[in-house]
């Protein structure tokens, strides 16, 4: 237990967990207090009170610290509701898509054979069209929503694990433990999920934490171009569209949430980063 | 308890595979029988690509083999399924190479130690794992740690913990100590005899290393290119091996003793056994005296053997005009009395890239000692052949040190080894010259200078021009000499004459003398 | 009258961050003597050579001590001079045949760059030395050789090239640091044999580093014995052997297996011997 | 070895495309309902429906419709598009050198850049190199092309109006290539008007998408010429007296540049996926943004050409991509 303590000690004092954790937690709050946190509802509309700047530039109306939209909602409001949205798809997209894409690259990197050259094939094929035009053309099909969205993003991204995944049990199975399993009679099924699979968890640590930050900017991306969830409901994306409109005299609409997503992306990609460093035994020798 | 016969193994060689279809398969094992007894050890050696690690992978059924028998406990085990041969595996077990790859990195020694027990089921009670870790000499302390936290001998010897932990009837142990220091592995050597000895296994041991092997073992197998080449009891093969192959391996094994001859020995890939001299080609070399004589033939040779420049050195460089432009780019006309301190430092100065010194200058007054003229030949002889050429030696020692070593080529004549009563004054001189290149090669022999003593017999020259002949030409004197330097030879007597006298020399050397003196005409 | 060493390191003290790795090494190299350096891993012997290379790894400090080549400070000597000394009168052979070679470039580019480099030599002029050095290391077919690719000649092969480029511009002395450690028995001896061959022509000094007290014996005239980082025991070859003056180095000949004296039971080297070397050694660390 | 490893490849790319054209044809074909509902809205009449049915074969075996499929896309038949009325593959030649343009000059910039980073903080370790370079990967990486493209636009279209925010030339220049390449053509026939207004125009996208590339070539170029500087036969050059800039560029880019290639070649076509995004931002009238419109106005064949045509981009940029690697890699070319 001692060793496993000193792990996690070691992972949280390096700076870059800290500010990953740090981040991700204030999403988490962000979206699951978003109704206590917010002053306002962030639908309510005061069309009196649009493009108020936020509160430490000049015209600044303190009930609206971080200013209004154009329909003059609340932006403080609106992007912490964006937070819910945001976490949300990355939590479950980012989960869905690696469970497929492990269980996919396992299977190939450990049978190989014919199993192996089918799915390689399926991620080539995948892998022949671009991410973001295919997540466009997707929701577009399916239709508009949080569903479409997370549903876009696992049957994108899930390559991104396989691939991965493959290439590294394919390193593990030459390894010699894996022979010692077999010779002390343990089972194929056995020798992947108890012997190969737990020295991929590091791994796949790392790319969930990365997949999460990919599938907030999916997100985004597609709320930009209007095909996420409902317009009417907040999210990063979608401000920052609306921001883009109205760039020349309120400028904090687009840049308040270019920020967070900036942040949160940040965030993510350090707490990959600093486990992956921290929390693989042989690196950290 | 273990026998295998004809048995053979062919695995993909990936790096031939073809654009379409499956790799070609290669052959690992060609046929090895192979039997052992209960509590019996087998040393298997050989050298990398003999096919000893697949042997005993094979042994154990990590790999199929493609062809042949292998029978375990009386059964045949060579084609058996997977699921049929899991009851055989708790008997037979393994120890690997590489520790750090064996061992799973997520895995606590408690987990790795044990897991052989509860994969077949048997009942892990709460001192197997410190009995399991004092047996094999670790303490039950460790049994928290993971691998990465242990020494490489730890680790070995928790593979060693993990192979006996089901008390089987057979190891194999693959290069167990190949990556130990000596300390460590005398260790692991030792606890594995006592193992062998406490547990009755039966042992096939592999190992590159010979003397590892006979501490070990009781029989041994010498395994070439997937074949054995020879077996027998370890006192015999190691005293009194037959096969050539085993001999050859044995002889190659460096024995911590001296002996000073043992590196001499041995064969030799290449037969071509040319010595290690200095390779004209692409080197810069400057010729003393290139005014007439050897001296153009000298810078001749040197152009045509691919020297990148060659520093023609003459009192007066107008004489030397054609030479520097039949070779124009190639050769530099210097000008250089060698007699001159200032003119000799000067040159060491200017041609400061030189890797090898040709001194070919002299004068020769054809001069007896007593009779005829004045001492002022014998002087100027002494003066340009031994004093100059000297000079030059002490200003390019540096210059060659600074350039990798190189060579110094004194042009002397075999009248340095015996005296040519006509050639008195000469004779005197050279043989000035013969001791001052032994004693400058044995002062640079440290800065890897090769110093070099030409001693031809008479050449076809101007100063030659009063003796009688056989006269040799004067290009095959440098050629005599440049084949010298590139040979690393450090004394040569170019054409018969000399080479005749060279010999009489080493046999009579008052003969040689006596027939000299009958030249002079009485 | 005294010759002075090629080669003299005098109280080396060396720490790797702030772990000492050199706790006061002294060697003489002399002229055209092959000086064994022998010890375990962990010693420090690949460290030594490093630093007289100076190519020790970041973070290595240099704390006290000297190191004199042919009476010049290496440790003082500007990087210019260093470098221009590095590669033409001293050379390395190192430990790895699969790793020494740049796998991307081929034979002939390594053996000529360093040739252009410090002999000046043109292109043509460093193509045929490089020739000539692979005839000298006994390479078959050196034409063809020298248009391959590292990857595509065999282990001995590779070292031999290694071995040639060492002694390629001629230097005055070669660290060679493990040279035959990866090879075959076979192959090592005709390697050590080569070694010694050129090194006996050419007068060059060698640094042999080795943990192989068998190769000592046979290749070298010197041996210093290293353990934790202090040289314990400096002897001619013959001496060491005959008469081991230190315990630890008695205790590592007990624990050489060797195949003509099965007789001899195999002694570890006792564990307080190396408790007591290693207490002395950070004895001299406060 | 190397012309068959990279004809293996090519012929691989074969069922990969076929894989492709299925997903493309069952992507806006079966999945879910009524493709002809989808284009023409709930509005239309039954008739319509049925006849549009008819004019697309909707109405025949689903098997049989792929297989014309196949057939017309492999004639260079790619329809007809719904709300241009023209020719889908004429559309997309129209666009398509706009799209490539731009994206060679992305890579070009991200190249040049993430190389240059890279040995900068090899070079230069532990000092302002390595800083520079760390700082920027880590940015580069984190914000995506899209967000670099709107800070662009606020910062060099609205706060320092420097570079044009909108378009790929000032249309008052009236230029118009009989290639459709506007960079390549206006500077080789001289028009240098044209070619300034092209290339500021082009900057600011450019610049945009390569950031992210420029940033994971800077990184794993980092790691990798580190990771070469600690092998033997590095050490052996310095122990040969070469200098470190000697070492670093002729001894160990070559080196690190195989795993470079190998981790970073998908991010190149990562790259031409973005100009999708980047297109609409900045109004540019290439493939990518005429995708968006497609997908807006939901025209099918338009959509599934254009998907097609960035797919074929694809195939073609990783058989480049496994080009390189091979011309790099001994082992490969001499395996």
């Amino acid at each position: 237990m001692a060793d496993r303590r000193g792990a996690l000690v070691s992972a949280a004092s390096d700076a870059r967990v800290l500010f990953g954790a740090a981040v991700l937690l204030a999403l988490i709050v962000a979206a699951a207090a978003a109704p206590l946190l917010a002053p306002h509802d962030p639908l309510e509309q005061d069309l009196l009170a649009s493009f108020l700047p936020p509160a430490f530039q000049a015209g600044a109306d303190p009930v609206f610290p971080l200013g209004t939209d154009s329909l003059g909602r609340d932006l403080l409001s609106r992007l912490i509701y964006g937070a819910r949205v945001a976490l949300t798809v990355a939590l479950v997209a980012a989960s869905l898509a690696a469970l497929l894409g492990t269980a996919l690259g396992l299977i190939a990197g450990y049978f190989g054979g014919w199993v192996d050259a089918v799915i390689s094939r399926l991620v080539d094929v995948w892998m022949a069209f671009p991410p973001v035009l295919l997540s466009i053309v997707l929701v577009a099909i399916i239709g508009a929503g949080l569903h479409s969205v997370i549903i876009a993003i696992v049957i994108i991204d899930w390559t991104r694990f396989c691939r991965v995944v493959r290439a590294e049990v394919l390193v593990q199975r030459e390894q010699d433990y894996v022979a010692s399993a077999v010779t002390i009679g343990l089972g194929r099924w056995r020798i992947l999920w108890h012997e190969i699979l737990p020295n991929l968890l590091p791994l796949l640590l790392v790319l969930i934490t990365l997949e999460m930050g990919i599938a907030i900017i999916v997100e985004a991306i597609l709320s930009f171009v209007g095909l996420s969830v409902s317009s009417d409901q907040a999210t990063w994306g979608g401000l920052i569209q609306e921001g883009r409109l109205y760039i020349h005299q309120a400028w904090w609409i687009m840049v308040l949430p270019m920020a967070c997503i900036i942040v949160s992306v940040l965030g993510l990609n350090a707490l990959g980063d600093g486990l992956r460093r921290t929390l693989d035994p042989v690196m950290r020798r | 308890m273990l026998e295998a016969r004809n048995l053979r193994l062919a695995l993909p060689d990936r790096s031939r595979k073809p654009l379409f279809g499956p790799a070609p398969m290669t052959e690992i094992l060609r046929g090895i029988d192979l039997e052992l007894a209960a509590g019996e050890s087998l040393g298997v050696v050989g050298e990398s690509g003999s096919g000893k690690t697949s042997l005993g992978r094979t042994l154990l059924r990590l790999y199929r083999p493609t062809g042949g028998s292998l029978r375990f406990e009386g059964r045949d085990i060579a084609t058996l399924a997977e699921a049929d041969l899991r009851p055989l595996r708790a008997r037979m077990q393994m120890i690997f190479q590489d520790p750090m790859s064996s061992l799973n990195p997520r895995q606590r020694i408690a987990e790795i130690v044990t897991q052989p027990l509860w994969a077949f089921g048997r009942d892990v009670v709460a001192d197997h794992v410190p009995a399991l870790l004092e047996r094999v000499g670790l303490t039950p302390a460790l049994a928290a740690r993971y691998p990465h936290e242990l020494s490489g001998g730890q680790r070995q010897r928790v593979g060693i913990a993990r192979a006996i932990a089901l008390q089987p009837k057979l190891v194999v142990a693959d290069e167990i100590v190949s990556g130990l220091d000596v300390s460590t592995q005398a260790q692991i050597l030792s606890l594995l005899a006592n193992l062998k000895r406490d547990l009755g296994l039966a042992l096939v041991f592999i190992s590159h290393d010979l003397s590892v092997v006979r501490v070990v073992c009781d029989r041994v197998m010498v395994l070439s290119r997937g074949e054995v080449m020879e077996t027998g009891p370890c006192e015999r093969l190691f005293s009194a091996p037959r096969h050539p192959y085993t001999r050859a391996l044995l002889e190659a094994v460096p024995l911590p003793e001296v002996d000073p001859d043992w590196i001499h020995g041995g064969p030799i890939e290449q037969e071509d056994n040319r010595g290690i001299g200095m390779q004209i080609k692409g080197t810069v070399a400057l010729v003393t005296g290139t005014s007439r004589g050897i001296g153009p033939e000298y810078v001749r040779e040197l152009a045509k053997r691919g020297a990148a420049k060659v520093y023609a050195a003459a009192r007066d460089t107008t004489q030397i005009a054609d030479l520097a432009a039949e070779f124009a780019g190639t050769v530099e006309a210097v000008e250089l009395d060698i007699t001159d301190p200032v003119q000799v430092a000067a040159a060491a100065e200017r041609c400061a890239d030189v890797q090898l010194l040709i001194n070919n200058a002299g004068i020769n007054h054809n001069t007896g000692l007593i009779a005829p003229t004045s001492l002022d030949n014998a002087r100027a002889e002494m003066e340009t052949n031994y004093l100059g050429t000297l000079a030059m030696c002490r200003a390019f020692a540096p210059v060659l040190q600074a350039n990798g070593g190189g060579a110094i080529v004194n042009m002397l004549s075999i009248l340095a080894r015996v005296c040519l009563p006509l050639m008195g004054s000469l004779s005197a001189s050279k043989a000035a010259g013969l001791m001052m290149t032994q004693g400058v090669r044995a002062e640079l022999a440290g800065q890897g200078t090769t110093v070099i003593a030409v001693m031809p017999g008479a050449v076809e020259t101007d100063m030659t021009r009063d003796l009688p002949p056989p006269k040799m030409p004067p290009a095959d004197v440098a050629v005599a000499a440049l084949d010298a330097v590139e040979q690393g030879e450090e004394e040569v007597y170019p054409g018969d004459m000399a080479t005749g006298m060279a010999q009489g020399l080493a046999g009579d050397p008052k003969a040689v003398e006596k027939e000299l003196a009958g030249i002079l005409p009485q | 009258m005294t010759v002075a060493p090629t080669l003299a390191v005098a109280s080396l003290r060396l720490d790797l961050g702030h772990t000492p790795i050199l706790r006061g090494v002294d060697i003489d190299v002399m002229p055209g003597e092959v000086h064994g350096l022998v010890g375990e891993s962990g010693a420090g012997k690949t460290m030594v050579g490093k630093a007289v290379l100076g190519i020790a790894p970041a973070g290595a400090r240099i704390r006290s001590g000297s190191m004199t080549f042919l009476r010049e400070d290496l440790i003082a000597m500007p990087e210019r001079r260093r470098r221009d000394l590095l590669g033409r009168q001293i050379a390395l052979i190192p430990q790895d045949p699969m790793t020494g070679l740049n796998p991307v470039l081929r034979i002939d580019r390594q053996m000529t760059d360093p040739l252009r480099l410090h002999l000046g030599l043109d292109r043509p002029a460093a193509a045929a030395k490089a020739l000539d050095l692979l005839h000298q290391v006994r390479i078959r077919e050196p034409e063809r050789v020298l248009r391959q690719y590292p990857h595509e000649l065999s282990g001995g092969m590779r070292q031999r090239v290694l071995i040639a480029m060492a002694f390629s511009c001629r230097p005055q002395l070669i660290v060679a640091d493990e040279p035959t450690t990866a090879l075959d028995v076979t192959v090592q001896r005709q390697i050590l044999r080569l070694i010694k061959e050129l090194q006996e022509t050419a007068g060059t000094a060698i640094l042999f580093i080795t943990h192989d007290l068998g190769v000592v014996s046979k290749i070298c005239d010197r041996v210093s014995v290293i353990h934790s980082g202090r040289i314990l025991e400096s002897a001619g070859v013959a001496d060491l052997f005959d008469f081991p003056q230190h315990d630890y180095t008695r205790a590592l000949m007990r624990a050489t297996p060797r195949y003509d004296r099965p007789g001899d039971l195999l002694q570890p080297v006792p564990a307080d011997l190396t408790a007591r070397l290693i207490a002395e050694a950070e004895a001299l660390d406060a | 070895m190397s012309a068959g490893y990279l004809l293996k490849r090519l012929l691989l790319a074969i069922p990969t495309l076929f894989g492709v054209l299925v997903v493309v044809f069952v992507l806006l074909r079966v999945v879910p309902g009524d493709p002809v509902t989808m284009m023409v809205g709930l509005t239309a009449s039954e008739e319509d429906i049925a006849r549009l049915r008819e004019l697309y074969g909707f109405d025949k075996p689903i098997f049989t419709q792929f297989l014309i499929y196949l057939g017309d896309v492999l004639q260079g038949d790619l329809g007809v598009s719904i709300t241009r009325k023209q020719e889908v593959l004429g559309l997309i030649l129209g666009r398509l050198p706009v799209t490539l343009e731009l994206s060679l000059f992305a890579m070009a910039v991200a190249l040049l850049g993430g190389m240059m980073l890279g040995v900068l903080a090899v070079y230069r370790p532990g000092r302002g190199g390595e800083l520079v370079a760390d700082g920027f990967s880590g940015l580069g990486l984190a914000i995506p092309d899209f967000l670099w493209a709107l800070m662009f636009i606020l910062l060099f279209g609205v706060l320092i109006p420097l570079l044009p925010i909108s378009g790929q030339i000032d249309p008052r220049l009236g230029f118009e290539p009989a290639s459709g390449f506007y960079l390549f053509e206006s500077l080789l026939i001289g028009e240098f008007a044209a070619f300034q207004s092209v290339l500021s125009h082009m900057v600011l996208p450019a610049v945009a998408l390569a950031i992210p590339l420029a940033a994971i070539i800077a990184r794993i170029l980092k790691s990798s010429l580190q990771e070469v500087m600690t092998q033997d036969y590095i050490l052996l050059a310095r122990a040969r007296g070469f200098s470190r800039l000697r070492i670093v560029l002729r001894e160990a880019l070559q080196n690190a540049l195989i795993p470079t290639v190998t981790l970073s070649g998908v991010q190149f076509t990562f790259l031409v996926g973005g100009t999708v995004l980047i297109e609409r931002i900045f109004s540019y009238p290439g493939l990518g943004n005429m995708a968006i419109e497609a997908v807006i106005n939901r025209d099918i064949p338009l959509i599934q050409g254009i998907v097609l045509t960035f797919a074929v981009m694809f195939i073609a940029l990783n058989l480049i991509i496994d080009s390189t690697y091979v011309l790099l890699n001994p082992r490969v070319r001499h395996g």
